[in-house]
């Protein structure tokens, strides 16, 4: 955390909508620029951080940031609009002011994985923050391995980043595959479920660091089956998700038993949250 | 962007709702500024394109407790964009939904001299159980922070998010001291909707919900709890028998303590309390 | 949205099919037939709640509360006539410092509903404005001092029982809580800060141009031996009625007209009149010195026949209620005990309170529990309707020579002077509904 | 300074002095049958000679016109209030025009705080933990530090103590040890006094005190000891983190869950209880728009939840979150219990349920499973 204007941490910083992407129905691309240079040159996050973004009259919510480290000046957001503030985020246009607090949490172990393959699991909108792993990576290829990313969605519109998947999958050494759990005409991924992805992948893909966004089962059906298939749990990361009113570990919204979601993750390796995942009510 | 056209209808009801936009004082005046109160015949003699004009937003007050009501808000239904129900009336049938559990004849042939005229439907009972309604305000009359909210969503082109907690929380808040831990009186406030700013407790006084169930509320705890607070069992089905007798949770509580099904022992038990 | 009138053969309709800017719901139907008025219906569709029946078997504690809920704009008034009935019935003898606490609390209410009426429903007729919104534009001054004043009423039943609509602090015997000083001392500050306000908002309406008509009907009110009457007094009429409020049965009576969907009410078999202008009328030598000195100041002689006007009735009472609050708030000294403790028996109690629109009567039957056998409620409302439709009658002969538009005005605005509440009077009466 | 005597006589001097020093003076007022913090003009208003009696579930305030000031137990309302806001504007945006951030941060007007307990001190520092940057929390809350660094505490040790309290298995009480400016034992007709910091020597020396005795001090330890061994309730602490998580399926859940109101009561008089939501107040003219918090609980159907269904719908669920995290994960992520001991959760409970009673139901029988 470094670029807040001042010493407090609850005060937005004004940041102007550049551009509204619309990804999919109901998931946009929302890039920011902060207005404040000073701000702006102060800003640096690491991939799998998230900010507190606000919308005037409406609310403040969590998002992560999707795109690449590298480029501070333009901080991407990949939105669903689920809800109250989410809706009337998508709907922002390029000029209005918003409000950004960050970047909070902890980000991808990407030193870890130097030297090493690295495989993104993602489904539903869970591709926003592991998006910055790909990007990160890419730009800095000849640090890492082979990438494979295994995305999941629950039927084909909802798959996202449609341009970004193809430069992924023309990048070397990089591959990427779909399941929708709904079949639909012109489908071309796999019918299923995202961890019947794992079939379908050359068997070296598993043998790096796994990352992982997306619904709490689907993250712990890949982990379990990853532990089954003999990788050690030091190797697989979560990227956690609870409501957020702070993002400071002071509203208490995001305790997971011994964790705040907000400061300790939300990027955990799987065996600090493995105990309490199968607990309904945590 | 065009102005929103509002509508305000009443239905069965005492009118408090509408008046809480009346006594909005100056902000009614800027509200006005902000959408086009197009049909709101307490408020205005111009009455736009009549009741069943094509309206952006339609706040109905209210119950449905005639058959001529029914065709009413179907018709106005079909006319608006959002239906937003407000009150202990439109959104559980109100105080005049305890007639629901009577025999409607005899409520007509002991007051009407001429009881075949008059045209009321056995039920006084919420917009929801006619049409879809896109969103609802609870409250006996609504508070008027949260109908600004409701309001203020609406204009932000957003969906309202309208707590479900118990008053309980507020009334902490406030600094009240709580009248059933230190006064023994039978406040509902554990099992009502938060909305009203803890009122009763500020005055002093037990809750009787007039905002209706709490989506948290544990209504077999409170009852077993009055009963440890000495109420007699008619005692206990009247509290829940009230503003909101007619929402579900109250109305099928109410029947399984009548009933006898509910669970008697009294709370706190005897296993809880230390003799002083 | 007047509809269109029929109009063959020397027969003549004038229908207002929604009446605006009163509260509740009716209309107004008239036939002319040759000159002459031949139906005259003022119709009330409000579906009827049953109030009367659902408050048997509850106890006589929850009765302000279910009263308050007959009414959305008197609340108070429903409150106290009830709470007085019941503290009758119990036997129950309210000290002073709570009488005080009773008649402050009605004032808040006068002071709302008076600067409501005022200025939301009536003025817009006299300056010919559809509404209060659009009446702003021209008149931005006046109706936001209106609505201050409306504000500081609603303060007051604030400190008294949390909200201005259904209230909760009221209890039979006084009330829950007493304001707290600093509360009473914030609320006096404000009252004799806006006090300037309210003189120059009655001769703002003194000055108002209203029609010059007269109505042969009597007056009649609560009246006190030493106060301007809220929650205590005799009922009298300026023809000699005098009576205590258990008499009401004797004197007045409810009866069922055939052209009629609303019960009447008759004080010796004729029409009478209940309201701001009447309780004026039989209370002149009633009035705090200062309120007297600005009624003196305005272009009207009192007593006043005319009903049009009652809206400077109400700026008079908007005045000396808060003339009275600040009286009562400088005097006020938390009570140990905002309430009588009440033991209950069985009994019967009747009460009677001036609800800004006029007389409100309550009368409860209880048992040895203090539970509600059987409940009686005459509104003002219903109390008027016989004399509203008289008064309507007289209008639409006066105004022969009106276009339908403009007779319709003034009879809307005719009607709109008894600020009747139509959401109070049809939940008791023994009126017939009809399909709208 | 050495400790010395303030004559009861003379408490007076001491609310005067503090609102001569700028200070505004809150202090415990009966008020509705209870005792509760408001600000007082003098010491007439302290509730002398009032004795309360708690139970779970129960509180009452009775009056025998005995002289002692500080001789009924806490009321619901801790030092929490003092420090951390139950309802405050946080910031606002202004968007009329040019969108513009402004902070509103409280006034820094000092306020004195008589009658703190040791517990409410405890609460206190249990959450500094929280909202203060340090080995604990990554970021400072500038609205509870402002406020922590205005308030000027004249701390009580208890003289008697209520049957739900157990600060001292808690290691929170009865004796205040820290965090305070004055502290005061209420002895037969005097107090004695000792200051706890610079602001409370200073302002100390300006009161009409006496020198104490031997035997004021021994009368004070002792008064405090007995306090301290009258107390019946206690949690053991001892693993309880592991004994909590590994029983997340226990039948007392239940058990607990039937006689829970969710009304979060427990959470709203808890000194430690942080948990605060945020709430977006827009202005009618569209201009602005407040961003405000609130004190919020996980007994709330909202609270955790995201994307669409709740996250704890269950009573039980709640409960077991609440009690999991003030018992148990609390050690975890501050080194101290969510616990300080103060017993008001049991009290101001309507249903009286008493976590203490829970937790050692749940250690009498470990390893059942619902
Ligand atoms: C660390 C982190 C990173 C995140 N990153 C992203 C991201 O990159 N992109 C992204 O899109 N999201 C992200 N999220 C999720 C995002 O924060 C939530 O979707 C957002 O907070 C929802 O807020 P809202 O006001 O739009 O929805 P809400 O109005 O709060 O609703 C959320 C869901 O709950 C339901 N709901 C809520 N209240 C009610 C109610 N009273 N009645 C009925 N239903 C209700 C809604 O229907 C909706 O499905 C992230 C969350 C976290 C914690
Ligand atoms: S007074 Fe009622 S609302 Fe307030 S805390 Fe007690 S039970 Fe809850
Ligand atoms: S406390 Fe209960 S009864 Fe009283 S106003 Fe609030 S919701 Fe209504
Ligand atoms: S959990 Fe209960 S006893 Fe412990 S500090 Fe909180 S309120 Fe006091």
């Amino acid at each position: 955390m470094s670029a807040l204007p001042n010493t407090n941490p609850y005060l937005p910083m004004a940041a102007e909508v550049m551009d509204n992407i619309e990804e999919a129905p109901g998931i946009n691309t929302l890039r920011l620029r902060l207005t404040d240079p000073a701000q702006r040159a102060a800003y640096v996050f690491v991939p799998g951080q998230f900010n507190m973004l606000y919308l005037a009259r409406v609310g403040e919510v969590p998002i992560s940031i999707s795109s690449d480290p590298g480029d501070s000046e333009f901080i991407d957001h990949t939105i669903r609009a689920v809800g109250r503030v989410t809706e009337g985020m998508v709907r922002v246009k390029p000029g209005d002011v918003m409000g950004l607090r960050g970047p909070f949490g902890t980000g991808w172990p990407m030193a870890q994985a130097k030297g090493r393959n690295i495989l993104v699991i993602t489904g539903g909108i869970g591709c926003a923050p592991t998006a910055s792993v790909v990007q990160y990576a890419h730009a800095r290829r000849g640090q890492y391995g082979k990438i494979s990313v295994c995305h999941g969605v629950r039927k084909p519109d909802d798959l996202i980043y449609g341009e970004r998947f193809e430069n992924w999958c023309k990048a070397p050494d990089t591959v990427c595959m779909f399941a929708s759990q709904e079949a639909a005409p012109g489908w071309t991924g796999r019918t299923g479920l995202v961890t019947q992805l794992l079939d379908d992948l050359p068997p070296e893909a598993i043998e790096g660091m796994t990352m992982m966004c997306g619904p709490e089962p689907m993250m712990r059906a890949v982990a379990e089956e990853l532990l089954r298939r003999g990788r050690p749990i030091e190797d697989i990361y979560v990227s956690m998700e609870r409501s957020m009113q702070c993002g400071l570990g002071h509203c208490g919204h995001c305790q997971y038993g011994p964790d705040f979601i907000c400061k300790d993750g939300p990027v955990f390796p799987y065996q600090r949250v493995r105990r309490l995942m199968p607990v309904k009510g945590f | 962007m065009a102005m929103a056209r509002i509508a305000v209808h009443k239905f069965s009801s005492c009118d408090g709702c509408q008046l809480q936009f009346l006594t909005l004082e100056d902000e009614l005046l800027q509200l006005a500024d902000r959408l086009e109160i197009a049909y709101f015949i307490e408020a205005t003699s111009e009455t736009g394109d009549g009741p069943y004009g094509k309206y952006d937003v339609s706040f109905v007050e209210g119950s449905v407790s005639t058959p001529d009501e029914v065709e009413r808000i179907r018709k106005i239904r079909e006319n608006s964009t959002l239906v937003v129900a407000i009150g202990a009336c439109g959104t559980a049938g109100g105080i005049q939904a305890l007639r629901n559990w009577g025999d409607l004849d005899s409520y007509k042939t002991s007051f009407y001299t001429m009881p075949e005229h008059i045209d009321a439907l056995p039920t006084s009972t919420p917009f929801s159980e006619h049409i879809h309604v896109d969103a609802e305000l609870a409250g006996c009359p609504p508070d008027q922070g949260q109908l600004k909210y409701v309001i203020n969503s609406l204009l932000a082109g957003v969906q309202p998010r309208i707590p479900s907690e118990s008053v309980c929380l507020k009334c902490k808040r406030d600094g009240n001291v709580c009248v059933l831990v230190a006064q023994e009186k039978p406040c509902m406030g554990p099992i009502t909707r938060t909305g009203c700013g803890a009122l009763c407790p500020h005055q002093e006084r037990d809750c009787y919900s007039c905002f209706g169930p709490a989506e948290t509320a544990n209504i077999e705890a409170m009852g077993r709890r009055f009963i440890g607070a000495g109420l007699p069992r008619d005692g206990l089905v009247h509290r829940l028998r009230f503003i909101y007798s007619w929402s579900p949770p109250f109305k099928a509580a109410s029947e399984r303590w009548l009933a006898g099904q509910a669970d008697y022992a009294p709370l706190p038990t005897s296993r809880t309390v230390t003799p002083p | 949205m007047n509809d269109v009138s029929g109009q063959a053969q020397g027969v003549r309709r004038v229908d207002i099919p929604i009446l605006t800017r009163v509260e509740g719901e009716g209309a107004l139907f008239v036939r002319l037939e040759n000159g002459q008025v031949t139906d005259l219906r003022l119709k009330i569709f409000e579906p009827p709640r049953f109030f009367e029946h659902f408050l048997r078997s509850r106890t006589w504690r929850e009765v302000p509360d279910i009263v308050a809920r007959i009414c959305g704009i008197c609340p108070v008034a429903y409150q106290m006539s009830a709470s007085n009935a019941i503290e009758m019935a119990f036997g129950v003898d309210v000290p002073q410092p709570i009488r005080d606490l009773k008649r402050l609390y009605y004032c808040g209410e006068w002071i709302e509903s008076h600067a409501l009426h005022i200025h939301l429903l009536a003025a817009p007729d006299f300056l010919g404005f559809p509404d209060a919104i659009q009446m702003a534009k021209d008149y931005p001054h006046e109706v936001r001092r209106g609505m201050h004043l409306q504000g500081l009423g609603n303060a007051i039943l604030k400190i008294m029982g949390g909200r201005p609509v259904n209230p909760v602090g009221a209890v039979p015997g006084g009330f829950y809580r007493a304001p707290a000083r600093g509360e009473a001392r914030d609320m006096l500050h404000k009252l004799k800060e806006a006090l300037p306000h309210a003189e120059a908002m009655v001769r703002w309406v003194g000055n108002l141009k209203v029609p010059e008509v007269t109505r042969d009907v009597p007056s009649v009110s609560l009246r006190a031996d030493d106060e301007y009457p809220m929650n205590y007094g005799r009922i009298v009429s300026d023809r000699g009625l005098n009576i205590d409020v258990s008499e009401f049965p004797q004197h007045f009576q409810e009866f069922q007209q055939p052209h009629s969907t609303a019960l009447h009410a008759h004080l010796h078999g004729a029409p009478y009149w209940v309201g701001p202008a009447p309780r004026l009328n039989n209370n002149l030598d009633r009035l705090p010195p200062s309120t007297a000195k600005l009624l003196g100041e305005t272009p009207v002689a009192w007593p006043s026949n005319n009903p049009y006007h009652s809206a400077l009735a109400r700026a008079i009472e908007l005045h000396l209620a808060m003339v009275e609050a600040i009286r009562l708030l400088e005097a006020y000294d938390k009570p140990p005990k905002p309430h009588v403790d009440v033991v209950p028996h069985a009994g019967v109690g009747a009460g009677c309170t001036e609800a800004p629109r006029g007389i409100l009567w309550h009368r409860y039957e209880l048992d040895e529990q203090g539970r509600v056998t059987h409940a009686t409620i005459i509104p003002p409302t219903s109390q008027n309707q016989a004399q509203m439709e008289a008064d309507m009658r007289t209008s639409v002969m006066e105004s022969l020579h009106m276009s339908d538009e403009g007779l319709r005005l003034r009879l809307e605005s005719g009607i709109r002077n008894y600020d009747p509440c139509i959401s109070c009077s049809t939940h008791f009466l023994k009126l017939t509904v009809e399909g709208r | 300074m050495e400790p010395a005597l303030l004559p009861r006589a003379k408490f007076d001097a001491l609310v005067q002095t503090l609102a001569q020093a700028g200070y505004r003076v809150f202090a415990p007022v009966p008020r509705a049958g209870a005792v509760v913090f408001d600000e007082i003009g003098s010491a007439d208003e302290l509730p002398r000679g009032y004795k309360s009696e708690q139970v779970p579930g129960r509180y009452r305030l009775s009056h025998d016109g005995g002289e002692r000031m500080f001789d009924f137990v806490h009321g619901h309302e801790s030092l929490k209030r003092f420090t951390f806001a139950a309802e405050e504007r946080l910031w606002s945006v202004s968007h009329d025009g040019q969108v513009a951030f402004h902070a509103h941060l409280p006034d820094d007007r000092p306020t004195a705080v008589i009658g703190a307990r040791a517990c409410d001190i405890a609460g206190m520092r249990v959450q500094d933990r929280t909202f203060i940057a340090g080995r604990h929390a990554s970021f400072s809350d500038p609205y509870f530090e402002q406020r922590r660094r205005s308030i000027f505490i004249v701390a009580v040790n208890c003289s008697v103590c209520a049957s739900t309290c157990f600060c001292a298995s808690q290691g929170a009480g009865p004796r205040v040890t820290e965090a305070f400016d004055i502290a005061l034992t209420e002895l037969h007709d005097a107090f004695l006094l000792e200051a706890g910091s610079e602001a409370g020597e200073a302002l100390a020396a300006q009161l009409p005190l006496a020198p104490a005795g031997e035997e004021h001090h021994r009368q004070a330890a002792q008064q405090i000891a007995q306090v301290a061994q009258s107390q019946t309730r206690r949690i053991d602490n001892d693993g309880i983190y592991e004994l909590l998580f590994d029983n997340l399926d226990h039948p007392r859940w239940d058990d607990v869950a039937a006689r829970c109101l969710s009304c979060a009561n427990c959470v709203m008089v808890c000194p430690t209880c942080f948990c605060h939501r945020e709430n977006e107040v827009a202005d009618m003219d569209g201009t602005s728009s407040a961003h405000v918090r609130q004190w919020d609980a996980c007994f709330t159907m909202e609270h955790g939840s995201t994307h669409g269904a709740r996250l704890r719908p269950q009573v039980k669920q709640r409960y077991r979150q609440w009690l999991t995290h003030k018992l148990g994960s609390w050690w975890k992520q501050f080194d101290v219990s969510g616990c300080v001991g103060c017993g008001r959760c049991i009290t101001w409970c309507p249903t009286g349920i008493d976590l203490t009673e829970e937790a050692a139901a749940i250690r009498a029988e470990p390893g059942l499973k619902a």
